[in-house]
């Protein structure tokens, strides 16, 4: 059947498919395949789908083809079959029927009609896809800034966990009693921070300012013994300059330093 | 326990970070699964109404919600981008509908409906964009990897199913070919599975 | 030409879909450079203005505008991690448990009771984390600083006062040290996360 598309003699390019030459290799690389050329012409031509003159689509396919090739155009192997099976198509209409065919006979052309309008179904699928809003081309996935800067993952603690961990401590350590910790002693060393803190802000604070007495007397008794605790360990200095006076607490170091 | 107003600011807040679309079930972890799938979804639609106005929309895909750009406002946002995003070819979208529509197909069920060779490159790029992806091969010689969409596909393109996927045009039902009967040709067009014919295969020899 | 919520609009989209902080000059393309950068900055004050009450906000850098969400919002966004969330090593642990219960405390008061040598790092990572600070030196000779919690620490572990921590005596009764109030016990004993891990912390542990 090649032999027959080879043997048919060159015919001359019509006008209505004149093409200029420069525009040529762009033209034929607009088309997706032999399927795609069909289609065009089939269209082009006004050309009924379901009832294909063959022998007008046959004859322009094959001068197209033949423009390929005489151009040396790279041809894909596609179109020479496409061109056989035109052809035989073409021949087999052109038998003569027997007068009593069975009447199931399928047309040559039913398989190419077939083809034909599954691939036109799937291509205006491909355009009507291509029209849908794609991402990164035609609409833009939201994606901010995560700020970390403050809370990068850290871990988290619960008071258990530190009940936990002194336990361990204990075991490990045998700790004696003496280091057991009531809430009462937790509530003055609560204060001695609380005192010491207020120190490292001001160095020196007079006597009374470090007592809340709206708070209730609880927490002034703490805040004494607080203060005491401190003295004791040296953390602090109580001073005094005569009777009455102000009392003036400061950091231990203040005046070693 | 956070009020309305309170856990819709979460919830904008984890959608606009957020690098993929989330499903509801994800979200609910934001508030300890203490709200509920149905709430949560009213939230997010309220938040859609609320977002409506703007040049930046929450929507609803396969795989959950996410905030995206109205693609009207594109023309401006281009402006400025440095280049444009290509387009992709004929040979790629007519691939991608084939098993988009058709799916799961192999790579020869595709070459017998666009009647040309499918390079690798097209099924690569496709691929590599996480649109398409084996799964599952057909059990004849060879067996031929079977391809179909991803949900990524149906994201991307803003749909949350198949079945969102635009309609084919419809193809005549009859073929009015004359003298021969339409019959065994409409049946062919109604069945899905058309491409399975033995003649269609053939059809498409490479070897000239 | 843009009446100016259109062009708030376009602002905020473009700012919400960029990848990068954006300087006025770049936004100004947005407009085909037909708003001033006066102009500009105006709606760049008005959208951050609006953005105020939400998790997500517009913030000016160096480089430019961005959206971001608040730091605040941190912990919902750590919900949807799936990975294990870090957890401190048994010696930040024990270090922090016994500047918690016996501050202020030295380094070497730290080292006494662990016995081992309290690594500077250890230190630092709770002081880092804002939940100890120095409130003094002791006069002894180096004059060791004196570590205490601070009114942070309390914040992140939801309590009011060091009152509020576990009491020890539960741990002296489980040691069999001293018999504890029958009360105390039993609120532990209600508590449901009393048991939970005990030793998880020690399992992750890099003594320093």
């Amino acid at each position: 059947m090649m032999a027959k598309l080879y043997g048919e003699p060159v015919i001359e390019l019509p006008h209505d498919l004149y093409i200029p030459p420069d525009a040529l290799e762009v033209f034929l690389e607009a088309f997706e395949g032999p399927l795609d050329l069909l289609l065009y012409l089939i269209r082009k031509e006004n050309l009924d789908i379901l009832d294909i003159p063959m022998a007008p689509l046959t004859r322009q396919y094959l001068e197209y083809v033949e423009i390929m090739r005489s151009r040396n155009l790279e041809l894909a192997a596609e179109y020479l079959v496409m061109a056989a099976m035109l052809m035989e198509i073409k021949s087999r209409l052109l038998l003569p029927r027997p007068p009593s065919a069975e009447p199931t006979e399928e047309d040559p052309r039913a398989e190419l009609v077939r083809r034909l309008l599954e691939y036109e179904q799937m291509k205006k699928a491909a355009q009507a896809l291509d029209e849908l809003p794609q991402v990164g081309r035609d609409v833009i996935a939201i994606s901010v800034w995560i700020e970390k800067t403050i809370a990068e993952r850290l871990p988290d603690v619960h008071a258990q966990d530190l009940a936990e961990a002194w336990r361990g401590l204990l075991h490990r350590a045998r700790m004696s009693r003496h280091h057991r910790i009531s809430r009462e002693e937790l509530s003055v060393r609560e204060h001695m921070s609380t005192i010491l803190r207020a120190l490292q802000e001001r160095r020196v604070l007079e006597f009374s300012e470090l007592f809340e007495p709206e708070r209730g007397v609880p927490v002034l008794v703490v805040t004494f013994l607080a203060l005491l605790e401190l003295a004791r360990e040296l953390l602090i200095e109580i001073t005094q300059s005569e009777c009455f006076a102000p009392i003036y607490v400061k950091l231990g170091y203040a005046e070693s330093s | 326990m956070q009020n309305p107003a309170d856990a819709k600011r979460i919830l904008e807040a984890a959608l606009l970070a957020a690098q993929e679309p989330m499903s509801v079930n994800e979200l609910k972890r934001l508030f300890d699964n203490e709200i509920g799938a149905d709430t949560l979804k009213n939230l997010l639609e309220e938040l859609r109404e609320q977002w409506s106005p703007r040049a930046v929309e929450l929507v609803s895909l396969a795989s959950g919600w996410r905030f995206q750009t109205r693609a009207e406002f594109q023309p401006y946002i281009e402006r400025l981008q440095t280049e444009k995003p290509p387009r992709y070819s004929r040979a790629v979208m007519e691939t991608l509908a084939i098993i988009a529509y058709r799916q799961p197909v192999t790579r020869g069920d595709i070459e017998d409906i666009r009647g040309v060779v499918v390079s690798g490159q097209i099924v690569q790029t496709l691929e590599n964009r996480g649109w398409i992806d084996v799964v599952g091969h057909r059990e004849t010689p060879g067996r031929p990897a079977l391809y179909a969409t991803t949900r990524r596909f149906l994201d991307d393109l803003g749909l949350r199913s198949l079945q969102e996927l635009p309609p084919l045009e419809e193809v005549a039902q009859t073929l009015q070919l004359e003298p021969a009967p339409a019959q065994q040709v409409s049946e062919a067009e109604l069945r899905p599975d058309a491409e399975d014919e033995p003649h269609a295969a053939a059809a498409t020899g490479t070897d000239g």
